[in-house]
C-alpha cells in the first residue's frame, strides 16, 4: 500500500504550456512588489506576449485591485483564471471576495498545491507571480514547486528595505533560485550599491510616480504611467521582455 | 463542477510512476474539496484508458471535515456550519478558503485548523 | 500520563509585570508599522514611561535597525533584553546575526512561543508589539498568546493598503482583540473617511517625513522629526501615553 | 547558562494544575534546546520547595535533533553538523535559529524540517 498526493503529481502538468515564470520578491513589503509584477504582466501582454499573473500575497491580496474589476475564474476540466487586459489572473481574492482570509503558513502551502494543481494557464510566454512579504511558506514553497521559476529582487533605497532584501538575496542564493536582477523602486539610484556589493544584476530604477494612485484598477491609465515606461526598460535589461 | 476532471488526471498521474500491476486504487476525498463522488468516477474511467491502468477498480472514500478552534478550543463539522453554494463551490477549488466562509461556531474566530477532510490522498494495492 | 508543554505555562508569568501591550498591525507592508511602533517606543520612554519593543517580524526583523545597534541580549534566569535608549529591544536580528532566517508558519509560532516563555522584560508600563505584514502565524499567536493585547491599525492612504487593512479589522473584530484606533501614515487626511466607514476611531495622521532616513539609528534624531511630534499626538488621542 | 532557570520554572508552572500526588516527572529535552542537565535538575530541586510537588522526582530525557530538507530530501543531525559555540548559545534560547544557522548538507537550503529535537514536554505520573 503506498500513499501519494495527486496534487503535486499534476502540477508539472499543469505549467506544461508555461515558458517562463518570474517571482517578484523582496522580503520586505510595501516596496511595490504587486505594482511593478501587475504593470510587468501588462507590460508584457500590450507587446504581445501570452501573460499570466498568480498573487501569492494569500493574506494580502492585491494585484486584482491594480489590475481592476475581473470576474471569478470558471471551471472548465479545472480552473481557467480570467482575462484583464490581455493578463490571465490567478488570486484567492477572486475566490474569498471581501471577507479576511487568515492563514497559517500550512494552510498558504496547501492553498498553493491546490491553486497550482487545478489552474489552468493553458500556453503562456510568461508567468508572473507577485510574492508576498517575508520568507515564509509562500516563498519557499513557490521556489521548490515553481521549479524552472527566476527571480526579480524589488527594492526602495530606504535602509529599512536593504536590510531585509540583503537576507533574500542570500536566502535565493541558498535555495538555488536564479537571480535576474534588482529593480529598485519608489527611488533615483540609492541602490544600486547595494546590488553591487550582493553581486545582483542592478536594473535600474522606477521612480515615485504620483500618477499610479489615480491609476490603479485602470489597466490603460497604468501603462502610460512613467513608472510603466521605466520598469518596461528594466524589465528589457534582464531579458524577459521579447524584442518588439 | 468539471473541477473532478482536474482531480482525476491527477489521480492518473499520481499513478505513472507506480511500477507492477495495480489492482485497486482507492482516493480518498477530504468533505471539503466537495467532489461529485460520480463525475470523479466516471472521469477516472475515461483517464485510465491507455495508462496501463485499465485493470484497476477505483474506490472513493470521503472524509468528513472537521475543525479545531485556535481560540477557544471547540469542534465542529461541516455540516454544522451555515455555508451557500458559492462558498462551497469556492472551496472546492481551494479548500483553504473555509478560512474565508467559516468562522468558529462557540467563538466567531477564522483560527482554526482543519483537522480532519481537507486533502486528496491516492493509495494503491498492487 | 499526561504530556503538558511547559512554555505556554510560564507565559503568563514573564508577562505578569507588563502593564499593557499594544500591537502594532495592518496586515499591508511598507505601511510604517516598523518605523511607528519604534517612534512609539521611544516617545513613551522619553516621557518616563518603562517601555519594551518586541519585533514580531521575524522573516524581515528590522526594530533593531531604526532604534540603532545593540547589544545581544543577557542571559540571567531566562533572556533580558538590551536596553536602546530606554527602551528594552527584544528581536530574533540581536540573535540571528546577518543570516536570512526564513521561518515557515509553524516555526514562527514555536519561536514566538520559545520568545514569550524566555524573555524576562520585569516591570513594564507599555510592551509595544511590531507586527509583520499579513495575518499569518505571527500575528494570530501574538493576539491568541497575548491575551491582554490591544491593537493600533496602521495604513497609508493608498487603495492598494486601504483594501488590505480593511479585511485585517474585520479579522481583529473577529478574534476580539479590541482595537485602538487607526493611525495613518505617509498621508494628510486621506484614509478618514476609511476609519468612519469600518467604525474605527481615527486617530490622526503622520506625514511622509523626508527627515526619516537619514534619523534612522538615531534615537535622538527620530524623536526630533515631525513624524515622531504628530505619532506622539495619535498616542495621546489613543490614550497610550500617559500623561506627563 | 541561567536560562535552564527560565527553563525549570516552566515547567514546575506548567504542574500546578496537575492535582494528585505527583511521583515522577518527565522531562522531555530537545537536543536543540542546548540544555545543561545538571543545572536543570538542580533548579527543579530547589524550585519544587513549597509547591506540593516535593515528593516528586525528575527525570530528564534529551531526544537528538533530526532534520529533513524540503529541497533535497536529506536527512541529518546535529551532530553532523559544523556550528559555532554562539550559534549554539543562540539556538538554546530559540531553537527556530537553527534555520539561520544550519543548511542542508546536501544541498545548502535553509528550508528544512525539525524532525525530532526541537521541543520541551513534560510527562507525569502520579
Ligand atoms: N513607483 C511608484 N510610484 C508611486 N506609488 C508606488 C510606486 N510603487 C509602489 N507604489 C505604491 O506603494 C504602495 C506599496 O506598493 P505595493 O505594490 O502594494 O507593494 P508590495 O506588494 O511590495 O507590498 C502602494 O500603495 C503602491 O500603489
Ligand atoms: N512617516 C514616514 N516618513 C518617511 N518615511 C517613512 C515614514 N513611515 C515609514 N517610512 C519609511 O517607509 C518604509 C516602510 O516603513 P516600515 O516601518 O518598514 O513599514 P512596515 O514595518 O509596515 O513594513 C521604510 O523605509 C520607512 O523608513
Ligand atoms: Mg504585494
Ligand atoms: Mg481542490
Ligand atoms: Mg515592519
Ligand atoms: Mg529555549
Ligand atoms: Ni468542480
Ligand atoms: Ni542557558
Ligand atoms: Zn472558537
Ligand atoms: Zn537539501
Amino acid at each position: 500500500m503506498r500513499a501519494l498526493d495527486p496534487r503535486l503529481a499534476v502540477i508539472p502538468e499543469r505549467l506544461k504550456g508555461v515558458s517562463r515564470v518570474v517571482v517578484f520578491c523582496s522580503g520586505k513589503g510595501g516596496v511595490g512588489k504587486t505594482l511593478l509584477s501587475s504593470l510587468a504582466a501588462l507590460v508584457a501582454a500590450r507587446r504581445g506576449a501570452r501573460v499570466g499573473l498568480l498573487d501569492l500575497d494569500f493574506n494580502g491580496p492585491s494585484s486584482h485591485v491594480v489590475l481592476g474589476s475581473a470576474p471569478p475564474p470558471r471551471e472548465d476540466r479545472g480552473v481557467v483564471p480570467p482575462e484583464v487586459a490581455g493578463v490571465k489572473l490567478m488570486s484567492l481574492a477572486l475566490l474569498a471576495g471581501e471577507a479576511p482570509l487568515p492563514l497559517r503558513g500550512a494552510d498558504a502551502t496547501n492553498a498553493l498545491i491546490e491553486l497550482l494543481a487545478v489552474t489552468r494557464w493553458g500556453d503562456l510566454d510568461l508567468l508572473v507571480v507577485d510574492a508576498p512579504p517575508g520568507t515564509g511558506d509562500e516563498l519557499l514553497d513557490a521556489l521548490r514547486l515553481l521549479k524552472r521559476a527566476e527571480t526579480l529582487v524589488v527594492t526602495t533605497p530606504s535602509k529599512l528595505s536593504l536590510a531585509v532584501v540583503a537576507r533574500l538575496v542570500r536566502l535565493l542564493r541558498e535555495v538555488g533560485a536564479p537571480v535576474l536582477g534588482l529593480v529598485e523602486n519608489m527611488g533615483r539610484g540609492g541602490a544600486e550599491a547595494a546590488a553591487a556589493e550582493w553581486g545582483v544584476r542592478y536594473l535600474g530604477w522606477v521612480p515615485y510616480d504620483p500618477a499610479i494612485e489615480e491609476a490603479l484598477g485602470n489597466p490603460e491609465k497604468l501603462l502610460a504611467t512613467q513608472a510603466a515606461a521605466k520598469l518596461e526598460e528594466a524589465l528589457a535589461r534582464a531579458g524577459v521582455l521579447k524584442a518588439r | 463542477m468539471v473541477h473532478e476532471w482536474a482531480l482525476a488526471e491527477a489521480v492518473i498521474k499520481s499513478l505513472e510512476g507506480v511500477g507492477g500491476r495495480v489492482k485497486l486504487v482507492r482516493v480518498l476525498l477530504g468533505e471539503l474539496q466537495n467532489v461529485d463522488g460520480e463525475i470523479l468516477l466516471l472521469a477516472l474511467e475515461e483517464l485510465k484508458r491507455g495508462t496501463g491502468l485499465e485493470g484497476a477498480r477505483f474506490e472513493l472514500e470521503v472524509e468528513p471535515a472537521e475543525f479545531e478552534c485556535n481560540a477557544c478550543g471547540a469542534r465542529w463539522r461541516l455540516s454544522d456550519a451555515a455555508v451557500g453554494e458559492a462558498e462551497r463551490e469556492a472551496m472546492h477549488f481551494v479548500p483553504e478558503l473555509a478560512h474565508a466562509f467559516l468562522r468558529c461556531p462557540s467563538c466567531g474566530s477564522p483560527d482554526f485548523k482543519v483537522v480532519k477532510g481537507r486533502g486528496v490522498r491516492v493509495e494503491v494495492e498492487g
